[in-house]
């Protein structure tokens, strides 16, 4: 019964998430303006800052999760800290690549060393050694906790590897959104904000219905080994 | 203080370990040496060109070998299951952190001491004047290594393709020492004194304080059963 | 100390190493583990020592657990291994000296040679452990426990490389140690041995509990538990 | 095979570990060696099986000794410790083809199974030898040795990690192996188990060979000889 | 023949050993990738400099490598007394020294293949049409630094402190391999052929061949006690 409960609540999520990607999609590809520089390239904006933005979010919930189950020890801290940690490594590909695909027209370069370029892949780097991590240990407990002291150191050092790599050089664009003498709406179109804010909601939506799945995928893996065990003995 | 005892209990036995089979020192020498020689032939050793490369190749040759020492730091332990027996007693584990911390700082630095005024002669660089400056700067990134190191190879214990996966997961992790420490001996070459890279020491040392830190407060949930 | 285990289970992969174990002991126990190859002895012996963490149940020390930093707990608790937990790289006294100071008992040389005259290993003291015959390795394991004297003491197969004075040497420091109210826990396949001594007789059998009586004479619950597991034509009689 | 052995010597820096034995051992001969610990006993095995090269003194087989690539040689010599010689990270399968792989005698995984079934352990053919019980591990090399069949088998101390079937297992094929005239040496302390199926006796003591006999029935001199190294109490008769 | 049969089972071993899963060589990729970072946060190289450097940094990385893999050459045989039960069996000593030789080897060799094309990419260097030339030179020069490495790495196996005079002696011998290779890299990046490079590369082929039979004769005298 309470199966099909959260079943039910999981489509709605998944219908949701499904709904606000594409009304964001249709307002970012059709509603906002074309920048007036970059133009219509310059779009890639509604996907790119939402996806780093989950990521960023992902991570953080990988050093909860982490911290969690280092201080309880509950398989579902580690498991939520995993499942977080891959969706993580997806979304921040996804930044790269749309940031690549960016860069082509608008750099003319795939890939340059920009500070926050850099922090991205460092970012993937780490998580992907995360995962690595995992998937070298026999042990699950000791994976577990080893993958949770990754996590935690991983996500302390990010602010310093921020820091560093920004002293390091910046070509980036400048925030143009998060800018600190102007308050948003003032230097962007609104119909661009508005845009920028439901592909966000759309790809938290998003991101929470992956989430859950995944989560869920490591719970039935358990039940599982838990049967096979019990019919073994 | 207990911590502080146990740790340098721990301490001497690995040092009078490493001293009667130097293998991870001998390892650490002959590749630093190699290193250096590398750099030696790839780059034609012209005074004004090397003080410019000088840091970095500096630097990575310490990063690397470092790495070598952390590959076998808990070999003793991996023997007769003396982990094990390790985990078995009231020491605290923060003690266990700091003695292998310490001790692969005592290699380091050795190699360190032996490395950097070969360097200075194999690329015959007059600025020996620096030298102590620059030992500072490497002290404080080599701290910040071990530390984070230590947790790394405590952590990679017991992965498969362990040699391989130790830098995969300490390297990202350290490139704000990376990049401070070889910034800041730029600058100390440049201008012959820390002025503008102070704040890069800064982050040095923060970096070295939090995750020494860190280790302290986590390394009981690191290693065990 | 009292010791008192529930409901405690293990597993390895697919496979149940413990299963439900329910065990009490009392101070001066001196407790025979018995059981044929892949029973869970050891895995049983390194849940008590806290060196493996339980997939289900309890293990409590005077009503705590050995749980992340119960660094005072583990004081009171000793593993003996044979061969292992010894740094092949030290030698005799070096051995002594660095798990005595581990325990915060950190002994002076006298006590040390004495500890070492007592399992006469005296004459080996500045010999590297990775030098030691089999036997002597244990005996310098037996050392390391009398000096630390912990409340409850695990022992996995002490016999099998232990010489006639060795088993001597053993037998007297563990009766000691029971008289004195510590708990002795043994797990080995020398029935005869173990049961000289012992007070009380498990019988593990894939992981299960099969048998737990104090030991009484004569013993025919035991004979017939344990019949199954004695060699082809050998019989044993308590 | 024949196997002599002329006033052999082994000395460890100040220490004579083995000093002039002088043995011959003729095909089908089981020979128990027995003594206490630090006797050298395993040190006569080691250099039997040609890891430790003698001080002084010779070690013939049919003739040859074993130098430096006499690989043919090196078929023929079998060494059984418990615990040691396998392959953590290898399942227990894959120590078996690899071990008889480079013995030139490369099993199909049929025979490997079979072999594994004899020491019952074919259920846990996937798992890691590190994951296997001290005395599953015995039973792997029990099954490696089987399929190997060497002309001279030395096992030193087989007994102390066997369980009562394990045991029956070891004997069945001991006694198989010195039907059909291969040589087999024991070193081990449980004198009843080892003394069972010998056809001969050899006590060591301090890296001397102090008694050297065929098995008799009754056997005074070996219970006088032997008596010193029990355990105090335990009387043994042959 | 029995040499080479022995060898590929001893090889077999290793690497089941060593890529027990695919994860293994993903670990090498990303090991890699991270190798090339870390060197671009040392000297964050302008794009013309690189060209000359790229010797050196390849060689950093390849050296680094070898010198893990070194460490950590005979792990397997130091647990369970491995080693005897190897030395016990009648197979071929010579069969060990290029099973162990050929593991490094392969181990190197995945590297490279992955760092030469990603340097190319990342530091965006044109000279695609030079790879198959270092490839080669790589290769020779990898080969004599896995040969000596693995006699040097035998001997140090049990190595009390009189023993580890030889590896001393041993590893200077490597320079020379490092020295050629360096050279005729320059050169074919230089000149875009082997040129007036090909006596280095005589040099690095005798020394292969050399050690290599060397390696094979005395190796039983190496690893016997
Ligand atoms: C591989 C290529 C790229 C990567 C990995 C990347 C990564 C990132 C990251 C991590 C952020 C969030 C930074 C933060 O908020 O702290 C960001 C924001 C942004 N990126 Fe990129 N980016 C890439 C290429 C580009 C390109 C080519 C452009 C446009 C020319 C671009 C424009 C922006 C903009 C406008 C923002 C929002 C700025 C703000 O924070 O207000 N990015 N990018
Ligand atoms: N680390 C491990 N991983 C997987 N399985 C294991 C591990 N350790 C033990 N086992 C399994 O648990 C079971 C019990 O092992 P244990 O060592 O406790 O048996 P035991 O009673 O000590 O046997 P023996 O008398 O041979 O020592 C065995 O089947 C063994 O294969
Ligand atoms: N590698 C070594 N270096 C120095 N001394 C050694 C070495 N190996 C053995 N010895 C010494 O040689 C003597 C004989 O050792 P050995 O292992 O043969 O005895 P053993 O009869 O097997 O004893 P046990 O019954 O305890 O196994 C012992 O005194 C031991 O200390
Ligand atoms: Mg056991
Ligand atoms: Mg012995």
């Amino acid at each position: 019964m309470a199966q099909v409960a959260i079943k039910k609540r999981k489509g709605i999520l998944g219908a949701l998430a499904f709904v606000a990607v594409v009304i964001g999609l249709f307002w970012s590809l059709v509603i906002a303006p074309p920048d007036a520089y970059q133009g219509d390239v310059q779009r890639i904006m509604y996907l790119h800052l939402p996806s780093i933005l989950t990521a960023y979010l992902s991570y953080f919930l990988v050093f909860i999760g982490s911290g969690m189950y280092l201080w309880k020890r509950e398989k579902r801290d580690d498991l939520l800290a995993h499942s977080a940690a891959e969706i993580g490594v997806l979304f921040t590909a996804l930044t790269i690549i749309e940031g690549s695909i960016w860069g082509r027209p608008t750099w003319g370069v795939w890939w340059t060393w920009d500070a926050r370029l850099t922090l991205t892949a460092i970012l993937l780097l780490i998580y992907v050694g995360y995962l690595m991590l995992r998937s070298l240990i026999e042990d699950e407990n000791r994976a577990a906790s080893a993958a949770a002291v990754l996590g935690i150191i991983g996500f302390l050092d990010i602010p310093l590897i921020h820091m560093s790599v920004y002293w390091w050089r910046t070509l980036h664009q400048p925030p143009s959104i998060l800018r600190p003498d102007k308050a948003p709406w003032e230097n962007v179109h609104p119909a661009m904000l508005t845009a920028l804010a439901i592909s966000f909601v759309g790809f938290l939506l998003l991101y929470f219905y992956l989430l859950s799945m995944r989560y869920r995928l490591g719970e039935m893996r358990e039940e599982i080994r838990a049967r096979r065990l019990d019919r073994g003995a | 203080m207990a911590l502080l005892r146990e740790s340098y209990l721990l301490l001497w036995k690995d040092l009078l370990l490493e001293l009667r089979q130097r293998d991870s020192l001998l390892t650490m020498f002959f590749f630093g040496t190699l290193l250096l020689f590398v750099f030696h032939f790839s780059f034609d050793p012209a005074p004004e060109k090397v003080a410019e490369m000088a840091p970095a190749l500096l630097w990575l040759a310490f990063l690397f070998t470092g790495t070598l020492g952390l590959a076998q730091l808990f070999q003793p332990e991996r023997e007769n299951h003396c982990l094990d027996a390790l985990l078995l007693s009231p020491v605290d584990r923060g003690a266990l952190f700091l003695a292998k911390s310490c001790f692969n700082l005592v290699l380091m630095i050795v190699v360190e001491i032996v490395v950097i005024p070969l360097f200075w002669i194999l690329f015959n660089l007059r600025s020996w004047n620096l030298l102590p400056q620059l030992f500072l700067v490497t002290l404080l990134g080599t701290i910040g290594f071990c530390v984070l190191g230590t947790i790394a190879s405590a952590i990679t214990l017991r992965a498969r393709a362990r040699e391989l996966l130790l830098p995969l997961v300490l390297f990202p992790l350290m490139i704000p020492v990376i990049l401070a420490t070889i910034r800041c001996m730029e600058n100390v070459l440049r201008t012959g004194e820390f002025g503008d890279a102070i704040p890069w020491l800064r982050l040095l040392l923060s970096f070295d304080v939090i995750f020494l830190t860190v280790g302290v407060l986590i390394f009981d949930r690191v290693i065990e059963n | 100390m009292h010791i008192t285990v529930e409901k405690l289970a293990k597993a390895y992969g697919l496979l149940w190493a413990l299963r439900d174990i329910t065990l009490a002991l009392k101070p001066g126990e001196f407790v025979a583990i018995l059981g044929p190859n892949g029973a869970g002895k050891t895995t049983l012996l390194r849940i008590l020592a806290g060196l493996v963490s339980p997939t289900a149940g309890s293990v409590k020390l005077d009503g705590a657990t050995l749980s992340h930093g119960a660094t005072a707990l583990r004081t009171k608790i000793g593993f003996l291994t044979p061969a292992d937990h010894l740094y092949d790289n030290l030698t005799v006294s070096e051995n002594l000296y660095f798990f005595t100071s581990l325990y915060h008992q950190q002994k002076n040389s006298h006590a040390i040679d004495q500890a070492l005259q007592q399992v006469n290993l005296a004459d080996r003291a500045d010999e590297y452990a990775a030098n030691l015959s089999s036997g002597m390795k244990c005996r310098l394991s037996i050392a390391k426990w009398q000096l630390l004297e912990p409340e409850l003491l695990l022992l996995d197969e002490p016999y099998g490389v232990l010489d006639g004075s060795g088993v001597d040497v053993l037998e007297k420091f563990l009766q000691g140690q029971c008289a004195m109210g510590r708990i002795i826990v043994v797990a080995s396949h020398h029935v005869s041995r173990v049961l000289k001594l012992s007070s009380r007789a498990v019988i593990l059998n894939r992981g299960r509990l099969t048998f737990d009586e104090i030991k009484q004479q004569p013993w025919p619950n035991f004979d017939k538990a344990f019949g199954e597991f004695l060699p082809q034509g050998e019989i044993w009689r308590s």
